[in-house]
């Protein structure tokens, strides 16, 4: 028995770490895109403009006989990612813009202290089980979130997504901040306006299973390939959603490539401050380009010291004021499969894009000038 | 005859080579020093670059933080217990310090330096306090020290984002910034002589700190009686060594220097955020690599300091190394266990 | 005569319903060995712990030189100078030698740091000054041999320069050479004028140290007298309340064929190409120094620590023991050392613990038949006049004799037709020891075959029809009841090198740890 | 010792007893406690007392109930498993690896997903039983090991699509009871009798009392300590694989942070983290208690961040109330 086990032992202690480096050097081969085997589009290059996306049918969800509550008080539960991230607390302040001006809603957010899938589903299934009028969501994983939506929906529940997608048929609309081939067209634009079309850079994400990171990450591959070929693309690090390791990961990136590193790009609100941090405390600002997603406030020591010169990001504020809104418009039946454009209090009208996403618009780019003008 | 017999003995211990070698390769932290050596030498030897200063200062700097909080998670250890709250409480008292540097309702005559001191110094009272409150329900409600703080873990979570309404915190003042991975004369902190320049602040503390505690560890009745109490608590009583009195100190010690790494990590930064990564393990981990006992009685904070370090290092030479991403931690899980593993097989043969 | 350093007067001790200690007197003069004698329970323990400040006692007085004092804690006691070595030595296995003995009272220097120079100097003088010049003070304890620990246990006390010592049974766990050693160490601390107070088992050790000797029974002061006016059947009857009529009641018994042989059995390091029979109703000693291999070869014949060569034949037929689980399936048992940590689980119920060792015998289908167990516990306890107020009892609460009962009867349970005892009375009052060798002459005499390790030269004397001398891992003697004396035994254990400990002691080192 | 003797005369009735004990015992505290909560939550919202939602709450809790049992038997031998989590998301990996990219029908991927994770577990033992690493810093190691691997497998692609069968297990209920449930129904009974009512489970006891004794006793106590850490990496992976079917994908960060969740039920249950002592019973009881207070609470209004607040408290109060009875109960 013993000497059995021993050999099991041995052979796990040689098979195991043989293993594992075999593997790990192996798909250094095929670098990982991010496309999580999806399609990608990217936009045309420079100016031209995108061509009009082909109408497409509605293709969202639809809650079963929900009470017919139009004009009258409804209460909202919202259920993003994880709370504790300013960009999530930027978005809750949008939502309570929108119901204040309103008047006639109530919204609450409540979620997991980590961005946790099955935390967040239990989450929303309390919230039904609770019985609300309406649910937002920022989907942890598209898929995952599926079913304790359609569940809602079952329960003649409204469900509107933002931010973060869930499959169509789970919700009925999804408030889309901005296309991906949108962020990633305006990343990778900045970045060759700061450091020329030959800039070589790495970017640092928040993990490679976060779907909206993987997503805009991929469409930079495709985008990068049709009008940046000159571009050298270095590397790609995981750093959670951790202040910490987001400054440790881009630290590790400026060492490694040196001179050789012209930008680096932050995919989460965490990532790209860290980032910035990072060039800042080794004292290489207008050497490395820090380009990336972030709110204005985490953002406006760098820019105003001139460290950064551009943060690109839509206005979560906005984003949340937006998902309200589309709520509202449901339960009023103001806004119904097939249209194609909603009333959004301050915003105006948004437009309606591929079957059931209200597009906020283009990604906005915060620079020196702007970025005092923003509090969030 | 008694005094020959002794200086014979004694003269017997200085030189005896078998003495000398067991305290060189007798100790996880001259193992785990090699193995930093070597890895170090390695990776640079695969990549240039690794060398470089700016580099070699991140590494050591990088987990500043860890080693900081793994010197008290160090002596709770030591003791026969663990705490597992460390990083909730850490997440806290760096918002905590944040908070209170950006606080405007102070009154006229709170000055700018004021507040920035009270921002520093004020989460470690308050990580010794909590620290108090586990060690007095460890020892004198006597519930184990796991659950106590498996609880403590969730509650502080919560406070939390309660208090902080899950915002992060930003524009901080100028002179707040005390703990950058910068030369130190940008720090306006005058205090620090030119030696220090080319060490970096979190370096900087890392070190002293260590030093500090290692010493008061070895020439402290109090630091031996950590020992004590973990090694045989029955003995310690006998020998008049309080156990309840040992642990609440250790406890609180370990709350004082979570509330230091806190406010190192606040510091360090221009954005303070509630992002709880499980810091917690990766404290234990490297207390326990450091060739800290889990179950008490031995182990030193200079181990878990160079721990700390080896830790950092791995994560760095796995990205200059090229090795995908995507096996940086089942790398890192190896390479815990073999340290691990290596420190029992060293322990087994020097008992025997 | 000099008059007393300690006095304890009229001390009563009572815990919730039960009084420990009732009105006992007990005094100790500089530079005498005062043996405490008493069956456990008697209050021994109690008294020592009131003697040393672990205990107040409800009434009574204790006076230091004269002085009558109060010991609020332990500390206040060892600051009067009275220094107790518990039986379980209290060190710390992770430390040094030196920090040992001065953990708690450790030498500063001006700054108020420990002064580890000198602490390190001090030992080696201190234990120099108990003429052991053999021990490296910065070697960690869990390193060292019990007999070294309990040096380092005396230099402990003495580094709080004791004047009263305090020793429980210390020679319970220790070797021949190194009980040797300590009653020269004895010697030493007498001709310094330190009191020593003795408890021990072994009524030899008391009349070859001791000055004076005092009595407790049942919580009750019996007498105190010189020792030299004593005799062994006049102590255990004031210890017991009764004569008893004989320790050792070996009864002769039929010996029938071989039931286990041992061929060349070896273990690397324990023991080394061992050989012998063991018949029918026969009681074969097994003398040795703790570390000469006797429990080792035990525990191989008992698969706990499988052989590395040779062979075990039961019956005559060669079988492969590699668990103790297929040693109790061919009818082997074993009552191991030591009760307390490989005997018994004290947490555990008397029911549990008898049932361990036949728990498959009394399930079905793995189900545990709970009646078949309590049926059990109750006919151990009635068989082996267990005094528990019943299955449920905790084992852990019952008295050192009566736990060693409930052993042997989880043993008995297994039917064995071998049984290996291993210390069968270590600790254990004179009435229960008597007991049990009873209960071992009638088992042999229903035909069991038994092996008895012991370090007690007239149990082994008294009770076995061979003896086998173990001595550094071989078998390097044996003899017949008729020939076997006191002094071959002794001789054929030390052999040539039986004198200085070093050697057992480096080859000990080895053997340690295995346990 | 002394103090104990009189214990012998004190001789009561066994019945009396027993039922002293029963009423004493950390399992009927803790029922006591579980009811009161009940009680008040329900005085709070009529939506938290029906069995639609008391089934619900089932559902949600199965893969940490699954967890939580071996986990019992885990700390009852006095030993610990962080590497639970972790397994259970290698297992879902491996799940959707095998039937995706080594194109293995699905049944078999589960199966793989299972076998791969008893290996893990077995693994843990091994290296316990063999190296005698203690429990707490081998299961850490492999915390993150088994982490690494499962994200090292999956390449952050997430498998998705399964047949329609493939959910049953997750989201679909028989006669009104979540699939899911009757597994984890079934497995705490077998458990339950296996621990308090055989031989094996006796073994689990005295290990946790007193190793030594135990295997002096002939107890194979390295043989039942693998069987339980491989049943635990087991169970793990059956966890993994009930997530994956009711959240119908893979994600290699699936099951992260379970562990602390499945110690918490055990040790709120009042199985003592030194091990020894400890029951099924009061795992499930436990378990349920904390899931009950994060749906009653969240039904009464109350955010998460402020019902991990309480459920934190509950754990170490609980804790403290029980082991002043015990205490009571032996009189120290």
């Amino acid at each position: 028995m013993r000497k059995f086990l021993t050999l099991i032992l041995v052979l796990s202690f040689v098979v195991a770490p043989f293993s594992v480096l075999t593997a790990a050097a192996q798909d250094d081969e095929d670098r990982w895109d991010g496309a999580d085997d999806l399609p990608v589009n990217p936009l045309p290059c420079g100016d031209e403009e995108a061509p009009a996306p082909e109408p497409k049918d509605y293709d969202g969800g639809q809650p079963v006989d929900p009470p017919d509550l139009a004009g009258e008080d409804i209460v909202l539960v919202d259920v993003p990612k994880l709370i504790g991230i300013g960009y999530f607390a930027a978005t809750t302040l949008g939502q309570q813009q929108a119901a204040e001006e309103l008047g006639n809603v109530e919204v609450t957010t409540d979620a997991p202290t980590e961005g946790n899938i099955d935390e967040q589903i239990t989450f929303i299934d309390n919230y039904i089980t609770r019985g609300v009028d309406g649910i937002l969501f920022a989907a942890n994983d598209p898929v995952a979130i599926g079913p304790v939506l359609k569940k809602a929906l079952e329960a003649g529940i409204h469900v509107v997504g933002y931010d973060a997608n869930a499959v169509p048929d789970a919700r009925e609309w999804f408030v889309n901040q901005a296309e991906f081939n949108g962020i990633a067209k305006a990343l990778l634009d900045s970045l060759a306006a700061e450091k020329g079309e030959d800039a070589s850079f790495g970017i640092v994400t928040s993990t490679f299973t976060t779907p909206n990171q993987a997503r805009w990450i991929s469409e930079m591959w495709a985008y990068a390939n049709e009008c940046y070929p000159d571009m050298t693309w270095l590397e790609t690090l995981e750093a959670q959603e951790d202040y910490n390791l987001s400054f440790e990961q881009s630290n590790t990136l400026i060492d490694k490539y040196g001179d050789e590193l012209d930008g680096l790009f932050g995919m989460t609100s965490v990532a790209t401050p860290a980032a910035a941090d990072a060039v800042t405390q080794a004292s290489l600002c207008g050497e490395v380009a820090v380009i990336g997603l972030a709110t204005p406030n985490a953002m406006k020591p760098f820019v105003n010291d001139g460290c950064v010169k551009s943060v690109v990001l839509w206005n979560p504020v906005d984003l949340g004021y937006a998902a309200v809104y589309v709520m509202r418009a449901i339960v009023d039946g103001t806004l119904e499969p097939g249209d194609t454009e909603v009333e959004a209090g301050r915003l105006g009208t948004l437009q309606i894009v591929n079957g059931s996403e209200v597009l906020l618009g283009p990604p906005f780019i915060y620079t020196e000038e702007n970025i005092n003008d923003f509090d969030f | 005859m008694a005094s020959i017999t002794q200086t014979v003995s004694v003269r017997r211990q200085r030189f005896s080579p078998s003495s000398i070698l067991r305290s060189v390769l007798g100790s996880q932290e001259s193992v785990l020093l090699l193995a930093l050596i070597l890895l170090i030498v390695w990776v640079g030897s695969e990549n240039r670059q690794f060398l470089a200063t700016r580099n070699m200062v991140n590494v050591f700097a990088g987990n500043a933080y860890i080693a900081i909080a793994a010197l008290g998670m160090t002596m709770v250890i030591i003791t026969g217990n663990i705490d597992i709250s460390v990083g909730s409480l850490m997440v806290t008292l760096s918002m905590l310090s944040g908070a209170i540097s950006v606080y405007d309702g102070y009154p006229s005559w709170v000055s700018t330096d004021l507040t920035i001191a009270l921002a520093w110094v004020l989460p470690v009272i308050v990580g010794a306090l909590v620290g108090a409150i586990i060690g007095f329900i460890v020892t004198y409600l006597r519930i184990p020290a796991i659950v106590v703080t498996l609880g403590f873990l969730s509650i502080l979570k919560g406070l939390l984002i309660i208090v902080s309404g899950g915002d992060r915190i930003t524009g901080m003042p100028k002179g707040y910034a005390l703990a950058q991975i910068r030369p130190l004369e940008d720090v306006s902190m005058p205090i620090f002589p030119a030696f220090f320049q080319t060490l970096t602040m979190p370096v900087f503390f890392m070190v002293i700190l260590t030093i500090l505690v290692a010493l008061w560890m070895r020439y402290s009745p109090t630091g031996r009686a950590l020992y004590a109490v973990g090694g045989n608590a029955e003995a310690a009583r006998l020998s008049g060594i309080s156990r309840h009195r040992v642990v609440m100190t250790a406890f609180i010690l370990n709350g004082v220097f979570v509330g230091i790494a806190a406010v190192m990590n606040a510091t360090q930064f221009s954005v303070i955020q509630v992002t709880l990564p499980p810091i917690e393990l990766t404290i234990i981990t490297a207390t326990v690599v450091g060739g800290v006992s889990i179950l008490g009685g031995t182990g030193t904070v200079v181990g878990a300091m160079l721990a700390a370090i080896f830790l950092n290092t791995i994560t760095k030479a796995l990205v200059f190394l090229d090795i995908s991403p995507f096996w940086t931690r089942a790398i890192q899980g190896m390479l815990i266990l073999i340290t691990v593993l290596a420190d029992l097989y060293r322990r087994h043969r020097q008992s025997a | 005569m000099q008059p007393p350093i300690l006095e304890l007067n009229h001390i009563t001790k009572t815990f919730p319903g039960v009084t420990a200690l009732d009105d006992v007197h007990f005094d100790i003069r500089p530079g005498e060995v005062h043996a405490l004698l008493g069956e456990n329970g008697a209050g021994k323990s109690t008294l020592i712990k009131v003697a040393s400040g672990v205990y107040e006692p409800d009434s009574g007085e204790i006076i230091v030189e004269g002085q009558p004092v109060r010991f609020g804690s332990p500390r206040d006691a060892q600051a009067h100078g009275i220094a107790t070595i518990y039986q379980e030595l209290l060190l710390y296995p992770e430390l040094s030698v030196a920090e040992n003995i001065f953990m708690g009272h450790a030498p500063r220097t001006r700054l108020g740091a420990i002064d580890w120079a000198t602490m390190r100097s001090r030992s080696l003088e201190i234990l120099a000054s108990l003429n052991i010049d053999d021990m490296d003070v910065t070697r960690k304890v869990g390193s060292l041999t019990v007999g070294n620990r309990q040096r380092v246990e005396i230099a402990k006390a003495l580094s709080m320069n004791a004047r009263v010592l305090i020793m429980d049974e210390p020679t319970a766990a220790i070797t021949e050479s190194d009980v040797e050693r300590l009653f020269s160490i004895i010697e030493l601390l007498k001709q310094r004028g330190v009191g020593i107070v003795y408890i021990s088992h072994r009524l030899n050790e008391v009349f070859d140290i001791g000055d004076r000797v005092t009595v407790l029974r049942d919580g009750r002061y019996i007498a105190t007298e010189p020792v030299d006016q004593m005799t062994e059947d006049k102590l255990v009857s004031m210890m017991v309340g009764r004569t008893i009529d004989n320790l050792f009641p070996k009864l002769d018994a039929p010996i029938g064929k071989v039931v286990l042989e041992v061929r060349n059995l070896t273990r690397k390091r324990v023991a080394h190409d061992v050989s012998f029979q063991l018949r029918e109703g026969e009681i074969v000693g097994m003398a040795g120094l703790v570390g000469s291999g006797r429990s080792e070869i035990a525990q191989v014949i008992f698969g706990f620590t499988p052989a590395h060569a040779g062979s075990i034949l039961i019956d005559g037929r060669e079988v492969r023991i590699t668990t103790p689980g297929q040693a109790m399936r061919y009818g082997i048992a074993y009552l191991p050392e030591d009760r307390g940590t490989q005997g018994l689980i004290r947490q555990m119920d008397l029911r549990a613990n008898t049932s361990i060792t036949v728990l498959r015998a009394l399930s079905r289908a793995t189900f545990i038949n709970r009646h078949k167990e309590t049926q059990l516990a109750y006919s151990t306890i009635e068989q082996l006049s267990i005094r528990a107020y019943g299955p449920q009892q905790l084992v852990g609460k019952l008295s050192g004799g009566n736990q060693q009962k409930v052993v042997v009867g989880k043993w008995l349970a297994t039917r064995p037709r071998v049984l290996i005892v291993d210390e069968p009375t270590r600790g254990i009052d004179v009435g229960a020891k008597a007991e049990i060798h009873r209960l071992m002459s009638e088992l042999a005499q229903q035909g069991m075959a038994i092996l008895m390790i012991s370090s007690e030269m007239p149990e082994i004397l008294g009770m076995s029809d061979r003896i086998l001398v173990m001595r550094e891992g071989r078998l390097v003697a044996e003899f017949s009841r008729a020939e076997a004396t006191q002094e071959n035994i002794g001789l054929a254990m030390m052999g040539d090198i039986g004198n200085n400990g070093k050697s057992v002691n480096s080859q000990l080192d080895g053997v340690e740890w295995q346990a | 010792m002394t103090a104990h003797e009189t214990s012998q005369t004190r001789i009561a009735p066994a019945w009396t007893q027993q039922l002293r004990a029963l009423l004493r015992s950390q399992e009927s505290v803790l029922l006591f406690i579980t009811v009161i909560a009940v009680l008040i939550l329900s005085t709070q919202t009529d939506k938290f007392l029906t069995v639609r939602n008391l089934l619900n709450q089932g559902r949600l809790m199965t893969e940490i109930g699954l967890i939580a049992l071996p986990m019992t038997y885990i700390i009852v031998t006095g030993g610990i498993d962080l590497s639970v989590g972790s397994i259970a998301g290698l297992s879902a990996i491996m799940l959707g690896y095998g039937w995706y990219n080594l194109g293995l029908p699905l049944e078999l991927a589960i199966v793989l997903a299972l076998v791969i994770g008893a290996i893990a577990g077995f693994a843990n033992g091994l290296f316990i039983i063999l190296f005698r690493v203690p429990p707490l810093i081998m299961t850490l190691a492999t915390l993150a090991f088994y982490r690494g691997l499962a994200e090292g497998i999956a390449q952050a692609r997430s498998v998705r699509d399964y047949p329609e069968w493939f959910y049953a297990l997750g989201q679909r209920e028989t006669l009104g009871i979540p699939n899911q449930l009757y597994f984890l129904v079934i497995a705490a009974i077998i458990t339950a009798i296996i621990l308090s009512r055989t031989t094996f489970g006796r073994s689990l006891y005295a290990i946790g009392n007193n190793e030594l004794a135990a295997r002096f006793s002939g107890i194979p106590v390295r043989r039942n300590k693998l069987i339980i850490y491989t049943l635990s990496g087991f169970m793990s992976g059956f966890a993994g694989y009930v997530l994956v079917s009711r959240v119908s994908t893979t994600r290699s960060d699936m099951g992260s942070g379970w562990e602390l969740d499945a110690i918490a039920a055990v040790v709120l249950g009042g199985t003592s983290i030194f091990g020894g002592s400890g029951s099924i019973v009061g795992t499930m009881i436990g378990l349920v208690l904390i899931q009950l207070l994060k749906n009653g609470l969240a039904l009464t209004g109350v955010t998460g961040d402020a019902t991990i607040v309480v459920i934190g408290s509950v754990l170490i109060l609980s804790t403290l109330i029980n082991s002043v009875i015990q205490r009571r109960v032996e009189g120290l």
